[in-house]
C-alpha cells in the first residue's frame, strides 16, 4: 500500500491523541475521586 | 442613559486624548510597516496596479482590527483606573445602556481611525477612490464600524475583570471578527475597483458585514449583562 | 422605611474558594451609624460588598432595604452607595463632571447635583479641577458628593478616614451625621478605633468572617489581637471578576 | 468500589464496545476495504477524518444546547454546564484530529497540506473559537459565575458559525479551483468503503460518549471537592474566631 506512512500515520495520530486524552481524564478522575466519600459521588 | 455613558467615554477620551495621541499613530505605523514588508515585491504584470494597491483594503482592515484591540482595552481601562466599573454596578446602571453607551463611544473613535487609515492608504499605497464606489465604501465603513464596536465592547466586558485579560482579549476577539475582515475587505476592493471588480460584486459582501453588525448588536445587548455582572 | 435596613442571618460569601464571610448575623436600623470594627482581612470589606449586592450570597439569608440578597441583589444596588478604597471616579474628568455623571445615573436633576457639590465644599476653582490632581481628602469628598447626588439611602464606607488629615476627617464626620439626619443609614468599616468610635451609634466586631456585638458602646471594646492565620489572603483587594 | 474512579459497570461496558469499534475500524479501514479508483489508498484516511469531523460538530451542538438549557432553565442545574464543558473539550480534541487528518489527506490528494477550502477554513475557525471558550471556562470565580459566563460565550460562538460559513463559502466561490475531488461528501463511496466509514462513525461516537461521561464526572467530583473544601474552610474559619476569643 503506497503512501502507507501517511495513512497509518493519520490513524496513529487520531487514536493516539484520543488515548492520551483518555488517560489524562482517567488520571484526573482518580485524583478527584480519591478522597471523595462514596455518598458524594452524584453518579453512583 | 446610554447617551450619558457614551458622552462620558468621549469626554474622557477628549480630555485624556489617549486614542488620538497613541492609538492613531500606532495604526499609522502599522500601515507603514505593511509597506516595508510588501513593497519590495515586483509589481504583478497583469493589472498594472502595484502589489500594495492590490492588498490595500486588506491592510486597512487589519490595521483597524489591531487598533480595535487597543481601543477596547483603553475603553475598559478608564473604568478600572479608580474602580469605576464596580461603581457602575453599584449605581445599578442598566447593562444594556452601559453596552450601547460604551459601544457607540468606541464606534465614534473607530470610525475616525478608519477614515485616517483610508487617508494613509491613499497617501502611501497609491490607492485611488472611484466615484461610483463611494456609496458602497461609506456603507461598508459605517456598518463594519458598528459591528466591530459591538463585538469589541462585548468581549472587552468579559475580559475586563479577568486575570490575563491583555492576552485573553485578542484570543477571543480576533477569530470572531473574521467575517468582517473577509467581508469588509472584499466590499472595499469592489468599491475601489481593485482588479476591475464591479461595484455590484461588493454588495453581497456588504450584506455579510451588515448581518454581522446586526447579530452582534443584538447578541451584545443580550449577553453584556450576564458577562459584566459578578 | 419601618423595617431594618440590613438583616443578615449566618450570611456566607466566598472570594474564589475562601469563605471571606463565614456566617455573619447583623441587623441595622434606619438612621444608625454602625461601626464595623476588626483587623484587616476579617471580612469587613466582603460584608460591605455583600450588602451592596455585588457578591452572591453563598449561604444563609440576607435582606437589604427590603430586597432579598439571594434573588434581588441587582435591584438593591441603585439605593446603596459603596465607597471602597478606590473612589470609583474618572480621573480625567473634573469634580463637577464626575458628580454630574454619577448623579445622572440615578436621575438626579442638575439642581441636586449642584447642591451635593456645594454641600461637600467642592466649590469655585476646585469644582473644575480634574480628579487626577486632587488630594486624597478632596477625592474622598468628591466620591461622597456622588453618593449625596445619587440620594443613596444606605452608605457603606470602607476605611473612609484612611489618608485624611484631621480637618478632612472632621468634615467627613459632619457629612455622615448630616446624611443620617436626612434619613440615610451609614455603615463604616474601620480599624481606626478612636476616630470612627466617636461617630458611631453602635459598634459590631467582625472576627474571622463572623460578627459579634461588641460589649457596650465604644468604651468597653478591647483591641482585638491579629489572628495568626498566615494563609488568609487579605480580602481588602478590590473584588473584580476574581 | 476498590479503585477510586469515575467508572461504573455501564461505562466499562461502553469503554469495551468503544475499543471493539476501534478494532473494527482498524481492520476495515486499513485492511478489508478496497482502494479507491482514482484516489487509491488515501481514501482510508477519510474513515478517520470524516467521523472525527462529524463528532466534533456534534460535540459543539451538544455544548450549545447544554449552555442554552443551563441559561434559560429556571433551575440552572450545574450538570448542564459541566456537560457543555466536557463536550467542548472533547470537541476540541476531535476538531484537532479532523484538522491534522484533513491536512494529511490534502497532502496526498492535492499535494499541499493546507487548502483554503470553505470547509477546512470553517473547521479551523471553530477550533480556535472553542479554544477561546475553554480559556473562558478557566477564568475562575464561583461555579455559577463560570457556568453563566461559559454559557454566554458558547451561545455567541453558535451565533458566529453561520456567519463564518457564509462568508468563507462566498469567499471561496471567487476562487473556484478545479479540483476533481473535494474532501468527503463528494467522494463516491459504496459497498465495503461505505461500511468502513460507518464503522468509523460508530467507533468515534462510542469514544465521544465514553470520554464525555468520564470528563463530566471528573468535573462533578472536582466541584464536589471544592464545595466540601468550602465546608472545611468554613469550619476552620469559625474555629479561628473561637481561638481569638480565648486568646
Amino acid at each position: 500500500m503506497e503512501d502507507a506512512g501517511f495513512i497509518v500515520g493519520s490513524y496513529a495520530v487520531a487514536l493516539g491523541a484520543i488515548a492520551v486524552y483518555a488517560w489524562r481524564v482517567l488520571a484526573r478522575a482518580r485524583r478527584a475521586t480519591a478522597d471523595l466519600p462514596e455518598d458524594a459521588k452524584p453518579w453512583t | 442613559m446610554a447617551g450619558l455613558v457614551a458622552r462620558k467615554d468621549l469626554r474622557v477620551e477628549g480630555r485624556g486624548r489617549v486614542a488620538l495621541n497613541q492609538v492613531l499613530p500606532f495604526a499609522f505605523i502599522v500601515m507603514v510597516m505593511f509597506a516595508f514588508a510588501l513593497e519590495r515585491l515586483p509589481t504583478p504584470a497583469n493589472t498594472g496596479d502595484t502589489l500594495l494597491e492590490l492588498v490595500a483594503p486588506g491592510l486597512i482592515w487589519l490595521a483597524t482590527l489591531f487598533s480595535l484591540l487597543l481601543l477596547v482595552q483603553r475603553s475598559f481601562a478608564i473604568e478600572a483606573d479608580d474602580g469605576a466599573l464596580d461603581a457602575l454596578r453599584v449605581a445599578g446602571v442598566d447593562p444594556v445602556a452601559l453596552f450601547l453607551g460604551k459601544a457607540s463611544a468606541l464606534a465614534v473613535q473607530l470610525a475616525a481611525l478608519e477614515a485616517v487609515l483610508l487617508g494613509a492608504a491613499l497617501l502611501l499605497y497609491g490607492t485611488e477612490l472611484r466615484a461610483g464606489g463611494v456609496v458602497l465604501l461609506v456603507a461598508t465603513w459605517l456598518t463594519a464600524t458598528c459591528g466591530l464596536a459591538a463585538v469589541g465592547t462585548l468581549y472587552g466586558g468579559l475580559a475586563a475583570g479577568a486575570r490575563g485579560r491583555e492576552t485573553l482579549l485578542p484570543l477571543l476577539l480576533l477569530p470572531v471578527v473574521a467575517p468582517v475582515l473577509i467581508g469588509a475587505t472584499r466590499a472595499v476592493e469592489a468599491a475601489l475597483g481593485i482588479e476591475d471588480t464591479a461595484i455590484a460584486d461588493g454588495w453581497p459582501w456588504f450584506g455579510v458585514v451588515a448581518v454581522f453588525a446586526v447579530a452582534f448588536g443584538a447578541g451584545g445587548v443580550l449577553a453584556f449583562g450576564p458577562l459584566i455582572d459578578e | 422605611m419601618d423595617g431594618a435596613v440590613i438583616e443578615l442571618v449566618d450570611a456566607v460569601a466566598v472570594l474564589g474558594r475562601f469563605p471571606a464571610l463565614a456566617g455573619a448575623t447583623l441587623t441595622v436600623a434606619p438612621g444608625e451609624i454602625l461601626l464595623l470594627r476588626g483587623p484587616n482581612g476579617a471580612g469587613k470589606t466582603t460584608l460591605l460588598r455583600l450588602c451592596a449586592g455585588l457578591l452572591p450570597l453563598a449561604r444563609g439569608q440576607g435582606r437589604v432595604l427590603g430586597f432579598d440578597l439571594a434573588t434581588q441583589r441587582t435591584a438593591v444596588r441603585p439605593h446603596v452607595g459603596l465607597l471602597g478604597h478606590r473612589n470609583g471616579l474618572y480621573l480625567d474628568l473634573t469634580v463637577a463632571e464626575n458628580v454630574a455623571f454619577w448623579g445622572a445615573t440615578a436621575g438626579a436633576t442638575t439642581g441636586e447635583v449642584a447642591a451635593a457639590v456645594t454641600r461637600l465644599g467642592l466649590v469655585g476653582r476646585l469644582a473644575d479641577l480634574e480628579v487626577r490632581r486632587l488630594s486624597a481628602g478632596q477625592a474622598r469628598r468628591t466620591a461622597l458628593a456622588c453618593l449625596v447626588a445619587r440620594r443613596a439611602r444606605l452608605w457603606l464606607l470602607d476605611e473612609p478616614h484612611a489618608g485624611l488629615d484631621a480637618a478632612a476627617r472632621d468634615e467627613l464626620d459632619a457629612t455622615l451625621r448630616e446624611a443620617t439626619a436626612a434619613g440615610a443609614t451609614v455603615v463604616v468599616a474601620s480599624h481606626e478605633l478612636e476616630r470612627a468610635g466617636a461617630l458611631a451609634t453602635r459598634t459590631v466586631d467582625v472576627v474571622a468572617g463572623q460578627t459579634r456585638d461588641a460589649i457596650g458602646g465604644l468604651g468597653a471594646g478591647r483591641p482585638l489581637s491579629q489572628p495568626s492565620d498566615a494563609r488568609q489572603p487579605s480580602d481588602e483587594s478590590d473584588g473584580g471578576l476574581a | 468500589m476498590t479503585t477510586p474512579s469515575t467508572g461504573t459497570r455501564a461505562t466499562r461496558a461502553l469503554g469495551g464496545s468503544a475499543l471493539g469499534g476501534v478494532g473494527w475500524l482498524l481492520a476495515f479501514g486499513l485492511g478489508f476495504s478496497p482502494s479507491d479508483r482514482n484516489q487509491a489508498e488515501s481514501v482510508r484516511i477519510l474513515y478517520v477524518h470524516v467521523p472525527s469531523a462529524w463528532l466534533a460538530y456534534l460535540a459543539f451542538v451538544v455544548t450549545a444546547v447544554a449552555s442554552g438549557v443551563y441559561l434559560f432553565s429556571k433551575r440552572h442545574a450545574l450538570g448542564w454546564d459541566r456537560l457543555a464543558g466536557a463536550s467542548a473539550e472533547v470537541g476540541v480534541l476531535f476538531m484537532g484530529i479532523t484538522l491534522v487528518t484533513g491536512m494529511l489527506w490534502g497532502r496526498l490528494t492535492w499535494g499541499v497540506f493546507w487548502e483554503w477550502d470553505a470547509r477546512l477554513t470553517t473547521t479551523a475557525f471553530l477550533f480556535v473559537t472553542y479554544i477561546g471558550y475553554l480559556a473562558v471556562r478557566r477564568l475562575g470565580g464561583t461555579h455559577e459565575q463560570r457556568a453563566r459566563r461559559s454559557a454566554v460565550i458558547a451561545l455567541l460562538a453558535v451565533l458566529e458559525i453561520p456567519l463564518v460559513h457564509w462568508s468563507v463559502r462566498l469567499w471561496r466561490s471567487l476562487h473556484q479551483e478545479a479540483t476533481v475531488l473535494r474532501p468527503d461528501g463528494e467522494v463516491k463511496m459504496d459497498g465495503l468503503m461505505l461500511f468502513s466509514l460507518f464503522v468509523g462513525i460508530v467507533a468515534f461516537t462510542l469514544l465521544y460518549v465514553w470520554l464525555v461521561i468520564h470528563r463530566q464526572r471528573t468535573m462533578a467530583a472536582e466541584d464536589a471537592l471544592e464545595d466540601r473544601g468550602l465546608d472545611a474552610a468554613l469550619a476552620a474559619r469559625r474555629a479561628e474566631a473561637t481561638t481569638v476569643e480565648v486568646g
